[in-house]
């Protein structure tokens, strides 16, 4: 063991500031949070720190699994986390389709796609409450263009609300997965083009058979980035939703700032990572190795 | 049957004119082989026929059938790129099955054929490999496979053999030779390399700035270059080309160049009469020295370059202007540097200054 | 041409850096001048006047500096637990929202002020006082007290000759009167749920003769059946509307009537100059107008080696020279009955609304669990309100939860 | 001419598209360029009725209140970008040299950081900072920014110098340079484009960020905390002019170096 790290000497040198400042920063709170959440409620004033009382329970989950409140969150998680992957992932993929030829208004306009990506969450969720609301703007258009004859009523809760939300997010994240595919696509040899239309393939043949199978990398690229921080939401349906629907990020927050509950809080967090990781592990298996290193 | 014309082409991309003026006719069933250094527009030729492009101006004919604006799929035609183009995910398998997939070929049919195909290729034991774990050789064969399993009516080939080795090349030419005799299908051959022109091509067409210099067999175009272009580029090592003035002195007609003087004999100077007193350019081979004593003229031998049972002399015949010549054991004596010779007069070529042949 | 970029590139590169360090290093204030750092969350207008008019005279008596902060009110309790648990304090006295004040006791994040219960002057209102006690002990000194008032759109109660509602029947009539005329519900109720939902609810309640805490008594029933029955006529922005929203809402006149903190006043009538909007003190309900007391109260944290100078701060800012101040500059209700001052000109009638509002101003008696109770109470408003759902059995079962969470509080 | 048809046909799908995918961003702009009376009335106009820039003036005049955050953002974006690529550019050249099994594994490992809601390990750390003493100053802020920053900018680093042919640094090290030399002469100058990708992505993390800025600013609050201030007083005129100034410096830093945002710096380690 000891020559293989002298041999690695140097690269283990490089990594060693990454680590340690993860390691310190990042790694030993996720410690703390996953120690506070086994701990039991001891009826201390303020929260001492944790890691004081050692004994371990599994109070605050099973106090997690009756609390409809929860399995609400739950649920309301998993819909828009997925709901806003499978609109990044369509929408990313088509703007990447469209915007993949080189030619100089195509780079010119490139950028402009890119704005929504540099719009902090904050002002976001000012936006959108701009288009959301009863009388908000994405009302008066539908109307106006007679899509729909009543205002529909974003804010009221129910899948409406969870739709909002994952479009909101949606429109601000969808450039990276773009950046992401378009560099996927521009990767491919445009020779392989050739050769399949000439054996017969039409376009839509052609995208079925060699540019999707041929992206599968970069999508697992664009899953895993977003994949994380969808099922991690939070600020934009505090502010869009406040308490009235929660997802496991707010529902983290308000246990802790609001209802005095630092345990739940903990172990609410401690069970979105367990359900990333394997969600992401899950993907990657599934993918397996064709859909990490490119053919 | 079905001969492909090209009937007045031009193909422009904004600024750069890749081909101007093309007639071409290529009879049905033959090797054609187009010649032409890198950026000549032999490329584009090739794309404009399989339609991958279209020309700017001009028709194409398959037969009787006009097929210029038809896409790709519908010319029946198959294509090998200089770089495979091979389906990175796919098996050599399915990358062979690919085109007879589209035709939506039933399961049975598409195993036979592949068979047949690898077998001749002898690529059996790769049908299950990815392209990646191929050679360089392997992967050729592959993309030739891909081509032939589905029988269509014309071969295209870009530069295939430019990415292999010598040694596989010369054995891979044979192969695309036994390939040609035995489906008797239109070939339509790509390449920059005049040797392997020479060896494949029952027809070669050589092409320089987008212009065809000359369309005839290996030996003609070996012979009889049309210009100085085709003259200088067939032919490894290349022709000697100088440009001397035709005199006449009293019945003797001469070629002067500064203080050398070749006197020539009357059987070659009926086509140069009218030239005299002109520019014109003398060409001739490496071959066509004759070394003696008796040699007009005089030379300083610089090195020799012996390359198997051949060797050739570079000799610095006046300031400034050098000539190859094949030298074989017999003259041992060329070892000493200077030297006389003649040229054969029967290979002398002569050129006008608009480099057209005389 | 990457080569030609990266000479210049790693020049300034260098200069950047070495900028940046002398610049954070320079930055750090040192404190050597006795300071007294205090937050509070108040709008710009009202940090001008504090900090021009009335911290001089006292950083001239006490020759001390006054460092004040902006907190929002929902970030401050973090900001001070974080300072305790690291054993810092930066923070000497803070003024919060009499309504987040759960979460400091809960944490046992401020010093216990009983104690100086004496130092208050005799003149401050007595009930003023008892708002600042948890379970007796004195843990707040009032700062200024604060009362919400009704804001209606004049234009439009003239166009349909309405009056602004005094009970709950002409309430009832003016929403239904717009919904029947514009077919938008024209009343705003706050449903975003939160503390705007509960201080609502629990005025109704007051005004239906119950007893908020009780949560299903006789008052709480009449006051969710009242809702439930003005609920349809109702503008549908009050699904966002809570204490931010709702100036947004009044000014785009989506809503003719809402109920709002005195603060919408600088901002609709000051900065917009929206001319239609109008104040009053309110409505009455079966058993009379009540109005819950907000506004803010001063704390001090735990941690603070300046106790003293933060008491005599206290005291300061409740003098009678700084009340006038703030009645005659901003418009503050006083916590003094004997700060008599001419509120300036534009401000005058919407003061009015405020002092008649705060006659028949009731203090929220101050509980830890608090949050527990607004939680339920959004929800029962939810199911009931919005939902349809049967008034006594809903609020039978968020009884019995609430009960239940009480016991995480202290 | 068929060609030119399609041609035309495409730009307008894309201009139909950058309007529909814009127009939140053309609200908030129009809120902020426009007179009251314009915006409060019962049907707003698309278009911007009468032209003010009342809201900018009295925002940017307002001296030190708008010039401390935006001078503290900047600073600490602009810091907290340079030492995230100090940090991650070893870290990450490294990596891409492992087999993809193990800089998968690595990946994974640093994107781990990410999985749990940030909320929940914000206060511990903010404990930990201030008894370090880093409480309200921007090495404090820019340290806590570099939770984000590093696995975003270790991730595309890893790609950029996963798709650098090894061929140019062995020959830098066959003409006699050391490990470290060759990385410095030939890789980072030619991974030029990448690392300034990876800076831009890690400014805007630092731009917009919210959680941490909260948590350990006092007497001087960062540009969205400011913003955050105006929205919670419901001065709807304030928030769109701040929502358009945070916005201004990163569409000019995208348009800037938009020559060097090449897409394929973005494929992550996954090129491999």
């Amino acid at each position: 063991m000891l020559e293989h790290i002298k041999k690695h000497r140097y690269k283990i040198l490089c990594i060693a500031p990454l680590l340690i400042f993860l390691l310190i920063f990042t790694f030993l709170p996720i410690a703390q949070v996953i120690i506070l959440s086994f701990q039991p409620a001891a009826k201390t004033d303020s929260v001492t720190p944790p890691g004081s009382g050692d004994n371990f329970t599994l109070a605050h989950y099973q106090d997690l699994f009756f609390q409809k409140d929860f399995r609400q969150a739950f649920f309301n998680t998993v819909f828009i986390a997925f709901l806003s992957l499978a609109l990044e992932l369509s929408l990313g993929l088509s703007f990447a389709l469209l915007l993949c030829k080189n030619s100089k208004i195509i780079r010119f306009l490139r950028p402009l796609f890119i704005l929504p990506l540099a719009i902090p969450t904050t002002v976001v969720g000012v936006m959108m409450s701009y288009l959301f609301t009863a009388s908000g703007w994405l009302n008066r258009i539908f109307l106006n263009l007679r899509i729909i004859d009543s205002p529909i009523y974003w804010m009221s809760g129910g899948v409406k609300s969870l739709l909002m939300i994952a479009l909101a997010d949606c429109w601000k994240v969808t450039p990276l997965v773009m950046l992401i595919l378009l560099a996927g696509i521009q990767s491919i040899d445009t020779s392989l083009y050739k050769a399949a239309r000439i054996d017969g393939a039409g376009s839509f043949y052609i995208f079925k058979r060699i540019t999707l199978p041929l992206l599968l990398p970069s999508i697992t690229a664009a899953v895993i980035i977003r994949g994380i921080d969808a099922f991690r939401i939070f600020a934009l349906p505090l502010i869009l939703m406040g308490q009235n629907l929660k997802v496991i990020g707010t529902f983290a927050y308000l246990e802790y700032s609001e209802f005095n509950n630092p345990y739940v809080s903990a172990a609410s967090a401690v069970l979105l990572l367990i359900m990333i990781l394997s969600a992401v592990l899950f993907y990657i298996k599934v993918v397996g190795k064709k859909g990490i290193v490119p053919a | 049957m079905a001969d492909l014309r090209l009937v007045n082409i031009n193909k422009n991309f904004d600024k750069v004119q890749a081909l101007s003026g093309v007639n071409l006719t290529i009879k049905q069933g033959s090797f054609c082989v187009i010649l032409g250094p890198s950026g000549c527009g032999k490329s584009t030729l090739l794309n404009l026929i399989a339609g991958l492009e279209e020309a700017s101006q001009g028709k194409v004919y398959l037969g009787e059938k006009e097929i210029t604006g038809l896409p790709p799929h519908k010319r029946n035609m198959a294509m090998v790129f200089q770089n495979y183009a091979l389906y990175p995910h796919l098996s050599v398998f399915e990358n062979i099955a690919f085109g007879l997939r589209i035709k939506k070929e039933k399961e049975k049919q598409i195993k036979e054929k592949i068979e047949q195909v690898s077998k001749a290729l002898n690529l059996e034991d790769k049908l299950g490999r990815l392209p990646r774990e191929l050679s360089g050789g392997e992967k050729q064969r592959v993309a030739t496979g891909r081509a032939i399993v589905r029988d269509p009516e014309l071969f295209l080939f870009d530069e295939p053999l430019s990415n292999l080795d010598a040694r596989l090349r010369v054995e891979l030419r044979s192969q695309f030779i036994k390939l040609h005799q035995r489906i008797k299908k239109t070939i339509i051959y790509v390449t920059h390399d005049q040797l392997e022109a020479m060896a494949l091509g029952e027809i070669i067409v050589v092409i320089k700035n987008g212009r065809i210099q000359q369309i005839s067999p290996a030996q003609e175009l070996y012979a009889v270059p049309q210009n100085l272009f085709v003259a200088s580029f067939i032919g490894s090592p290349p022709m000697n080309i100088i440009k001397f003035t035709l005199k006449k002195k009293d019945t003797k007609i001469q070629l002067i160049k500064e203080n050398l003087v070749i006197e020539l004999t009357n059987d070659v100077t009926q086509k140069i009469l009218s030239y005299l007193g002109q520019d014109i350019y003398l060409g001739f081979r490496p071959s066509a020295v004759r070394f003696g004593p008796a040699g007009q003229i005089k030379g300083k031998v610089i090195f020799i370059e012996n390359i198997g049972e051949d060797s050739y002399a570079h000799i610095e015949i006046i300031e400034g202007t050098e000539i190859i010549a094949k030298v074989n054991d017999k003259d041992a004596r060329v070892g000493k540097n200077s030297v006389n010779f003649n040229i054969d007069n029967q290979a002398m070529h002569f050129f006008d200054l608009q480099e057209k042949r005389i | 041409m990457p080569t030609k970029i990266y000479k210049n590139l790693k020049f300034n590169f260098i200069l950047l850096i070495t900028f940046l360090i002398f610049y954070f290093l320079g930055c750090q204030p040192t404190e050597k001048t006795r300071t007294l750092n205090i937050t509070m969350s108040l709008g710009e207008e009202e940090w001008r006047v504090l900090r021009e008019e009335i911290f001089p005279l006292f950083e001239k008596e006490h020759e001390i500096k006054i460092n004040s902060y902006q907190i929002e009110a929902g970030q401050l309790a973090t900001k001070l637990q974080a300072l305790l648990e690291a054993g810092r304090s930066e923070i000497d006295l803070f003024a919060q929202d009499n309504m987040e004040l759960s979460r400091l006791i809960n944490q046992d994040l401020v010093l216990d002020l009983s104690v100086y219960q004496s130092r208050i002057p005799d003149e401050v209102l007595a009930n003023l006082i008892d708002s600042c006690k948890f379970d007796g002990q004195l843990m707040f000194m009032p700062f200024r007290p604060n009362v919400q008032i009704i804001y209606y759109n004049q234009d439009a109660f003239k166009k349909y000759n309405l009056i602004p509602p005094k009970t709950w029947d002409e309430l009832l009539n003016v929403a239904k009167t717009f919904k029947e005329k514009e077919e938008q519900g024209k009343v705003l109720l706050k449903a975003f749920g939160g503390n705007p939902t509960a201080t609502q609810i629990y005025e109704f309640i007051l005004q239906a003769g119950g007893d908020p805490y009780m949560f299903d008594d006789e008052g709480c029933v009449k006051a969710f059946t009242f809702l439930k029955e003005l609920w349809p006529y109702v503008s549908e922005e009050s699904r966002r509307a809570k204490w931010d929203t709702t100036n947004q809402i009044l000014a785009e006149q989506q809503a003719y009537l809402a109920q709002n903190w005195p603060f919408g006043v600088i901002i609709l009538v000051q900065e917009y100059n929206l001319p239609f909007i109008k104040t009053y003190s309110g409505w009455s309900g079966p058993r009379g107008e009540f109005h819950v007391i907000g506004g803010d109260v001063f704390g001090i944290p735990r941690n603070t080696p300046k106790k003293e100078l933060a008491l005599e701060f206290i005291q300061f800012m409740q003098s009678k020279e700084v009340q006038e101040i703030l009645v005659s500059k901003l418009g503050w209700p006083s916590i003094r009955q004997d700060a008599y001052a001419k509120v300036s000109g534009w401000q005058e009638p919407y003061y009015q609304a405020v002092t008649t509002a705060l006659k028949k101003g009731v203090f929220r008696k101050n509980v830890t669990w608090w949050p527990a109770y607004v939680k339920y109470i959004s929800e029962a408003f939810r199911e009931i309100v919005i939902g349809e759902a049967q008034v006594e059995l809903t609020l039978k079962k968020y009884k019995e939860k609430l009960k239940k969470d009480k016991s995480l509080y202290k | 001419m068929k060609k030119r048809i399609r041609a035309a046909i495409f730009l307008i799908t894309i201009l139909i598209l950058i309007l529909v995918f814009l127009f939140p961003l053309y609200l908030v702009l129009k809120i902020s360029l426009s007179k009251p009376q314009d915006i409060f009335v019962e049907k707003p106009t698309y278009l911007i009725k009468n032209f003010t820039f009342e809201h900018f003036k009295s925002v940017l005049l307002s001296g030190e209140t708008f010039l401390n955050p935006l001078k503290k953002s900047l600073l600490t974006g602009i810091l907290a970008s340079i030492l995230g690529l100090l940090v991650s550019i070893p870290a990450a050249y490294s990596i891409s040299k492992f087999n993809y099994k193990l800089k998968y594994a690595l990946i994974l490992v640093i994107f781990m950081t990410r999985m749990i809601p940030e909320i929940s390990i914000a206060l511990p750390i903010t404990i930990s900072f201030i008894k370090i003493g880093l409480f309200d100053n921007i090495l404090g802020l820019t340290l806590a920014h570099l939770i984000r920053i590093l696995p975003v900018s270790c991730f595309i680093l890893v790609g950029v110098f996963s798709g650098f042919p090894d061929e140019l640094e062995r020959q830098a090290r066959i003409d006699g340079a050391s490990a470290s030399k060759a990385f410095i002469k030939v890789v980072l100058p030619l991974s030029l484009g990448g690392i300034t990708v990876a800076g831009i992505f890690s400014f805007l993390l630092s731009w917009d960020e919210f959680i941490y800025a909260s948590y350990l600013t006092l007497a001087r609050p960062t540009m969205p905390i400011k913003m955050y201030y105006y929205i919670s007083r419901g001065d709807i005129f304030s928030s769109a002019t701040y929502a358009v100034i945070i916005t201004i410096p990163v569409l000019i830093l995208t348009f800037a170096l938009q020559k060097y945002i090449k897409p394929d710096f973005l494929s992550g380690a996954i090129k491999g």
